[in-house]
This record gives C-alpha cells, sequence and structure tokens, in this order.
C-alpha cells in the first residue's frame, strides 16, 4: 500500500468525537441518534463488519426531559440475585441518585442486542453538566444537532426584557388577579 | 457429478485396464483404492522425481509450435529471426558438448541471440521512455525513470516473458529456466521483430504487452518522492510564488492513540492540496504530497495512462531540480 | 454349491464405499471434531451446512440490500434529505439509478451524490411532497429537464 | 469525516455539476410515456412520517403545490446559468483537461459503476463473445473531477461514448443446491453453474460538447 492510499485509509476510517447536548432533550428519542453515531451507522463506509463506529460525548445529561408523566410511571428494575433482591427504582429516584444514569441506560438499549454492544458502549461519555476534562475536550470536533431547540424560560428572560416586552393590555397596578 | 469428476480424474491417472473399467462398470472397483494408494506411495519413495523440459518430450513438434506462437500473438516474425532469438549461447556449447562425445566434429548451424538481446535492450529502454513522456507529461524525469526500471525490471519481464509462451520454446542449458534468461529471451524477440518489421510496429508491440500492465497500478507505490516538502518549496520558488504555509482544518481524537489530523499547504492563500495523518508531521507531508502529486498530474482523478496513443519520439520531461509548472501549462 | 477355488466363495461385495464417503469428507474437511472425520457424524452436519448454504445465497440479497439502504441513507443525511426523499426525488426527475449504483456514488464519489441529493431535493420541494420536512432547497438547482 | 470534510471543500464544484442536469441536450424525456408517479399521487398524499408539528417550528409546507400564487418567469436567467456551467465543461473538455472519467452503465439488467481499464462479470447468457469490441450505450451517469452530467435516464449516445472488449467467457463455481426434509424420504440435489463473460473497459470518452443543439440527430445507425 503507497504512502498515499495509507494516508487516505487513516482519513476515512477516523475515529470523530462527537459532543451532544441533552438540555431539554427526549433521552429515549435522543438515544436512537447517539447510537447511530456510536455504531458507525451515519457513515456512507458502514457495515455490520466494518468497525467505524465515533464516540459521542453527551453534555448536561441532569437537564434532559423525560415526557409526560414518565419520571414518575418509568420504573429501572434491578435484582441482586438474593431472595427477595428485586427492587423497583422510579425514574425521578434514579436522577437523583446518579443524573448521568438515564441516559446511559437509554443509550444501552438503543445500541441493540448483539456482540458489538460493549465495543459502542464504551464510546459513550456521560456527564452531568458542560465541565468535562479538558483532554476530552480537545478531542471533539464535532456536534450532533438538537432533537429540539431549547425553549426560553421566564426565569430566563431579564426584567428589562420583561419590561420592555409590549404588552396588549396595560392593566392598573391595583388590579388584582385572581 | 462428483463421481463424473472422480472418474475423469482417475481417467488420466490410471492405465487403459482401469480406464475400460469406468466406462463399462457404474461404481469404482474394489480393486482401485489400494492400487491407488500403491502409486502413490512409491511416488512419495521416489527421491529425485523425474521432469524433463516440455520441448524434450518425444510428441513435441518445434516447427508447429513456432508458427503457433507467431500466430497467437498475430505477429510477423521472421522464422530464421524467431528461431535465433531463442536460441541461447548454452545450449549452443552444451550441444558441441555433446556431439564431441559422441565423435562428430562437423559445426552446429545455430546462431545465438547474444545480439539481439544487446540490440532489443536498447530498443524497449528507448520505446518505454518516450511513450511514458508522452502520456505522463507533467510527471518529472525522476517518476519517468522509476516507472521504467519497473517495468524492464527482471522479474516483470520475465513474468511477461513467460506470459506470451516462450517457456518450453527457449533453447538454452539451464532447467528450470532462469528468470535472467525469460528477460533475455523478451528482449531477443523485441530485437527479432524490429529486424522483421519496423521500429514503430515494434513500440505497440511493447505498448500492449508491457507498458498496459501500468494501468493497473498505483504509480505513488512505484514511484514516491522522499521529501515533499522540500520539492514543493523548491518549485514555488522557481515559480516565484511564495514558500508553503501549512494549516490544520480538522483534527480528532487528538489525546487517544488514533488521532486524525487534516492538514493543507497553501501559498500565497491559494490552496495547493491537503492530507490526512496519524501526526502533523505526517499529515503535513502528505499535504505537501498531494500538491506535488496535484501539479505533476498524478492524482486518482487524473487522467489514466492511455495504452493507444500512436508511437513517436517525445520530449524528454524535466527534472525536480528543474521542473516548472508554467513550462507546461 | 461347490466351490472350486477360495477365490470364487468371496462374496461380491458390491461398489467401493471408500469414494461415497470421499466426497463426503471433502465437504466436511473444515469442521470441528468428530463431525470431520467420523462418517455417520459427518454426512449429518454435510447436509445441514448445504440446507443452509442453499437459503443463505438467497438471504445474503435482503442483507445487501439493506447495507447498500442503510449507506444511501446515512449519506442523504449529511446534506439533510432522508433516503426515501432521495430516492423519490430522483425517480420523479426520471433518475433511474438502483440501489447499488446509488450506494457505490455514496461512498467513492461524495460529490456527484450530493449533486444528485440536491436534484431530489428540488424535485420534491416542486412538488410539494410532505417528507421533504423542514429543510431548505439548495439554490441554484434546476431540475425540471425538456 | 473524510467524505463530510470533502464535500464541505468541494461544494462550489458539486453546484456546478447539479446545473447541468437542466441541459437541453441531455434531458429529454417523451410527452408520450406515462410518468411513473402519476398513478400513485394519491398515495403520497397519505403518507406517514411526517415530524409532528411543534409550535416553534416554522409552519408546513402545504401539502399541493399553491397554483394560485404569482409565478416568477426565471426561464431568462436559468437560460444564463445553463450556458455559463455548458461553457465552463465544454472548455474542460476542449483542452482535455477532464481528468479520469467514470460512468455509470446499464448491461445486461445490471447498473454497473466503471472507468478505464476495469473489468466487469456479467452473469448468465449473454450473446458477446471472446475479442468482441462493443460500445456500451445505456449510460445513466458519467462523472469527473469537476462535473458530472445525469442521465434522465440515459445520457445522449452520441456524446458519450464507452468501448469495451470481451476478453474471457467462463462458468462460476459450482453450485449446490439442496434441499432436504429430515423424517420424510426428501432429499433433491442440484448442480449448476452460472456463465460469466468478462468485459474490460477499454476508453470513457466524451464526443462533442454538451449541451450543443444539433440540427439533425440519431444519424449514428438507422434501423
Amino acid at each position: 500500500m503507497s504512502i498515499v492510499r495509507r494516508s487516505q485509509q487513516w482519513g476515512t476510517f477516523a475515529r470523530m468525537w462527537h459532543v451532544f447536548d441533552a438540555t431539554w432533550q427526549d433521552p429515549y428519542q435522543s438515544s436512537q441518534i447517539i447510537a447511530k453515531y456510536l455504531l458507525g451507522r451515519h457513515k456512507p463506509i458502514s457495515h455490520p463488519m466494518n468497525r467505524c463506529g465515533d464516540h459521542v460525548v453527551v453534555i448536561n445529561s441532569s437537564e434532559i426531559a423525560l415526557r409526560g408523566d414518565e419520571w414518575q410511571m418509568r420504573v429501572y428494575f434491578h435484582h441482586d440475585t438474593y431472595h427477595g433482591g428485586a427492587s423497583w427504582t422510579k425514574a425521578w429516584e434514579l436522577h437523583k441518585k446518579d443524573p448521568t444514569m438515564i441516559m446511559k441506560k437509554a443509550v444501552y438499549r438503543a445500541l441493540g442486542n448483539n456482540l458489538t454492544r460493549h465495543q459502542a458502549y464504551a464510546r459513550l461519555h456521560v456527564f452531568l453538566d458542560d465541565k468535562i476534562p479538558l483532554e476530552i475536550q480537545q478531542n471533539l470536533s464535532s456536534q450532533i444537532k438538537q432533537l429540539r431547540p431549547v425553549p426560553q424560560r421566564l426565569d430566563q428572560i431579564s426584567p428589562e426584557e420583561l419590561e420592555n416586552f409590549p404588552q396588549i393590555v396595560k392593566l392598573p397596578e391595583t388590579y388584582v388577579l385572581t | 457429478m462428483f463421481r463424473l469428476r472422480v472418474c475423469t480424474r482417475l481417467a488420466a491417472q490410471l492405465p487403459r485396464a482401469a480406464l475400460v473399467n469406468q466406462i463399462f462398470q457404474r461404481e469404482i472397483k474394489r480393486s482401485v483404492r489400494p492400487v491407488l494408494i500403491e502409486l502413490t506411495k512409491r511416488k512419495r519413495m521416489q527421491k529425485n522425481p523425474i521432469s524433463q523440459p516440455r520441448n524434450k518430450w518425444i510428441d513435441w513438434n518445434r516447427d508447429a509450435e513456432l508458427y503457433a506462437f507467431n500466430q497467437r500473438l498475430s505477429e510477423k516474425f521472421k522464422t530464421d529471426l524467431l528461431e535465433q532469438a531463442f536460441t541461447h549461447r548454452s545450449y549452443i556449447i552444451q550441444e558441441e558438448d555433446e556431439r564431441k562425445k559422441v565423435g562428430l566434429e562437423s559445426q552446429l548451424q545455430l546462431v545465438d541471440n547474444q545480439e539481439l538481446i544487446d540490440e532489443g535492450k536498447q530498443i524497449a529502454s528507448l520505446v518505454v521512455e518516450n511513450y511514458l513522456n508522452e502520456v505522463l507529461p507533467l510527471a518529472p524525469r525522476e517518476c519517468i525513470l522509476a516507472l521504467k526500471n519497473y517495468l524492464l525490471a527482471e522479474g516483470n519481464l520475465a513474468k511477461t516473458s513467460s506470459g506470451i509462451g516462450t517457456k518450453d520454446l527457449i533453447l538454452t542449458a539451464e532447467y528450470p529456466v532462469s528468470e535472467e534468461t525469460l528477460m533475455n529471451t523478451f528482449y531477443a524477440l523485441v530485437s527479432a521483430l524490429n529486424r522483421s518489421v519496423d521500429l514503430e510496429h515494434v513500440g505497440k508491440f511493447i505498448r500492449d504487452i508491457v507498458i498496459s500492465t501500468l494501468a493497473e497500478k498505483d504509480l505513488i507505490e512505484i514511484w514516491c518522492p522522499e521529501d515533499p516538502m522540500e520539492i514543493l518549496n523548491d518549485i514555488l520558488d522557481r515559480e516565484g510564488r511564495a514558500y508553503a504555509e501549512s494549516r490544520i482544518i480538522g483534527q480528532t481524537g487528538v489525546n487517544t492513540l488514533i488521532p486524525v489530523y487534516n492538514i493543507a499547504v497553501y501559498s500565497n492563500k491559494e490552496f495547493l492540496g491537503s492530507g490526512m495523518g496519524d501526526s502533523i508531521e505526517e499529515a503535513e507531508k502528505m499535504a505537501a504530497l498531494n500538491a506535488l502529486l496535484r501539479m505533476f498530474d498524478l492524482l486518482d482523478s487524473s487522467k489514466p495512462i492511455s495504452c493507444n496513443l500512436p508511437i513517436r519520439d517525445a520530449e524528454c520531461n524535466s527534472s525536480l531540480e528543474s521542473w516548472k509548472r508554467s513550462d507546461k501549462v | 454349491m461347490v466351490f472350486q477355488t477360495v477365490a470364487l466363495m468371496t462374496r461380491a461385495r458390491g461398489p467401493d464405499e471408500f469414494w461415497r464417503k470421499r466426497r463426503i469428507f471433502r465437504l466436511s474437511s473444515h469442521f470441528r471434531g468428530r463431525f470431520r472425520n467420523c462418517y455417520s457424524m459427518a454426512i449429518r452436519a454435510v447436509h445441514r451446512s448445504l440446507q443452509f448454504a442453499t437459503k443463505g445465497r438467497d438471504a445474503k440479497y435482503d442483507i445487501i440490500r439493506q447495507i447498500w439502504m442503510n449507506r444511501i441513507d446515512s449519506a442523504a443525511m449529511e446534506h439533510g434529505l432522508t433516503y426515501k426523499a432521495v430516492k423519490e426525488g430522483l425517480t420523479r426527475s426520471e433518475i433511474h439509478l438502483n440501489h447499488k449504483s446509488l450506494a457505490d456514488l455514496a461512498v467513492w464519489e461524495p460529490r456527484t451524490f450530493k449533486s444528485l441529493v440536491n436534484i431530489a431535493h428540488e424535485r420534491v420541494k416542486q412538488d410539494g411532497l410532505r417528507i421533504m420536512g423542514y429543510l431548505k432547497a439548495p439554490a441554484r438547482v434546476l431540475s425540471k429537464g425538456k | 469525516m473524510a467524505c463530510s470534510n470533502f464535500s464541505r471543500l468541494l461544494q462550489l464544484g458539486a453546484r456546478a455539476c447539479t446545473s447541468t442536469i437542466a441541459s437541453n441536450t441531455i434531458a429529454r424525456q417523451s410527452p408520450l410515456v406515462p410518468k411513473l408517479w402519476d398513478l400513485n399521487v394519491r398515495y403520497y398524499r397519505k403518507m406517514k412520517g411526517v415530524p409532528r408539528h411543534l409550535p416553534w417550528f416554522p409552519p408546513k409546507p402545504p401539502a399541493t403545490p399553491d397554483y394560485q400564487s404569482e409565478v416568477v418567469d426565471q426561464s431568462e436567467e436559468n437560460e444564463k446559468l445553463i450556458t455559463e456551467v455548458s461553457k465552463e465543461i465544454n472548455k474542460q473538455i476542449a483542452e482535455d483537461k477532464t481528468g479520469r472519467l467514470f460512468a455509470i452503465v446499464h448491461v445486461a439488467g445490471k447498473q454497473f459503476k466503471v472507468t478505464v481499464s476495469d473489468i466487469i462479470i456479467i452473469r448468465g447468457y449473454w450473446p458477446p463473445n471472446i475479442g468482441d469490441q462493443i460500445k456500451l450505450e445505456k449510460v445513466l451517469l458519467l462523472g469527473s473531477k469537476d462535473f458530472t452530467l445525469v442521465g434522465r435516464p440515459i445520457l445522449n449516445r452520441e456524446l458519450v461514448s464507452i468501448d469495451a472488449t470481451v476478453i474471457e467467457k467462463t462458468l462460476s463455481n459450482t453450485i449446490t443446491h439442496f434441499r432436504f426434509r429430515k423424517r420424510k424420504q426428501y432429499r433433491r440435489i442440484h448442480f449448476y453453474k452460472y456463465q460469466h463473460t468478462y468485459v474490460r473497459i477499454n476508453s470513457i470518452t466524451l464526443n462533442g460538447e454538451v449541451n450543443k443543439k444539433l440540427e439533425v440527430e440519431g444519424l449514428d445507425r438507422v434501423y
């Protein structure tokens, strides 16, 4: 193989590092996309026998948003193999214990059940906030688009802006809203 | 199906009696197996298996084979020249010695091919270089010479030579025929064709048989400049442009075992080429190499070597020391 | 019955089974354990493997087709379109490249593939198909041929 | 990364290729032939899989084209674009700077992506014999370093010529077709081979100019 071919191959089969911001994202929908990147299914060269998966760094996993009443209804099962060792943890409890766990479990499930799962899962790095180690930050080279835009919350808008926002009706200060 | 195949294979191996058996019997007889085992055992016990060159077999008809050689290649070799091209010096010496042993005094009426070989070497070298110059007008002289050396190397020519069927026709003392002899025979054939027809026809012969093998080769594997950055800067300097400047245009996995850097080289903000590598130095080298290959028109996307151009004299390409784009474009 | 010689006493045992078994052993030469050399086990394994081979020859094309579709999809997603939209747009523009060629182009000729995606996109937009989603059509593309 | 970077870098060139599609010479479709989608319009309108409409997303595109809005006549601008691009391509062709050409050809029911000195294997019965020089006429697409010509569905056969030679006719490996039902005394074994024809692509050439309007066409052969 000539050095030109070697270099071409090195570039083609490069392991990229993507970042995904999980703020206000549904972990179970976004894990479908993340799994695609981890398994390399987003590349035109992908093939079941071709290990071309990328690394994905998920940040702000503590800010995820579950749909509807899933925080109460979604339950995680664990058994410690002893009698009476079964335990059921609700999503909000698990999230309180470890804010990265729901994201990790969602991606683990989305990777599918075959031998590539563990290698692909090892390429997932989840962080609860946007503070990530410098050596990982330097590896990054691309960003995965969020599923939905993050809406602005009322408490994040500065009071000046709220003051200057055009109003249809200017209510008198003495008017009491009940 | 399998049965048929076994039968045919046996037919080739067994004496005639067994063959008759195969035709008239539905199955293979019980006696066949022990016989075959015995035969194999004996063959294995033989210390020096006798093998003879094909042209020593009694059914060998040399004249017919020479005629077939001519026809197969659709060439017009003159018969005496063809005969001479296949006759090596060692064969004549061997024959004369044998005659002396028997007691015959008369001289052999054979001419060896040494003269043809020397002439053929010159012709082949000339033709190949001319054609490569024509077909790769932007490549530097070093590249042309490297390609020529590759094409006219002993192994390559020997392969070509045996490919056109010279192996059994060669008259030489050695057996099996060495690569050098095969190569020399090819040169002798080239010269014989030159004397039989003309130089242009020989050019086509060499183009079709030797040069066309380049079409499937990666040329960079055969020739690759050693220090591309230095060469690139020399060329840019000669053309009066700014020195090459490299910039990282992409990188990923820097702190891992498999980092990838994508580096491009620019001259006065003009893009020259880009390359990938596992370190910055490597990627820079590849970028410079890419820029060079772009200039020399040796990329994958550049025009492939065509094997149907007419044979004519071409200008000699300039070497790396004096290569300039403005001369060519 | 009177046998004159010992040779005539021998029973005719029919054809030599060695060659029949040899055919099977040739096919089982790469199997593991006793499936390689014991005939009664080898014949069973060979039958199974030949059945798998027969079925697998057809099943292979389904898998290959899946891979082609996946490749086209991932290459199209790079330019913001789905597999479905690309295929639809190209068919409507009378460009009848099949899965294999499109996958080949996606891997080896990314620029050509991009231009095809753009054509498909423009066509899908013109015909007002919903599969286009919310993407903006590329500039400077004409998909209406005369 | 290689692919995405590559395409991003050379976006400009790719844009140039896309516009060639509209050229009059290349793309031609008969008005008599029913179009593929004519029958299925209703089906597409019912198609599912449309993204959910969230309040902060821009409004949906209409399901059918808006026929009542004002149509801006862009034909002049388009014509200008077409001439501009085809001029650039023709310049490359005239100077022989197209580089390596590749094409997608349709041979014996299959499509092959080929370039010069490739060998393609055609499976099954195919009449051409060893040594036959053939011209592959169904060219679906022709590409080079800087432009792509896309046929609708095929390119003009006077514009592109792909010459090929049949170099070998042989058979495939033996394929064993074995059917077996256990405990049912059912066992069938068949052996077969496919015919293989090896075809070497000798040259891919562009004859004449792209988007050139000829007075008379189709004179290269008479039926």
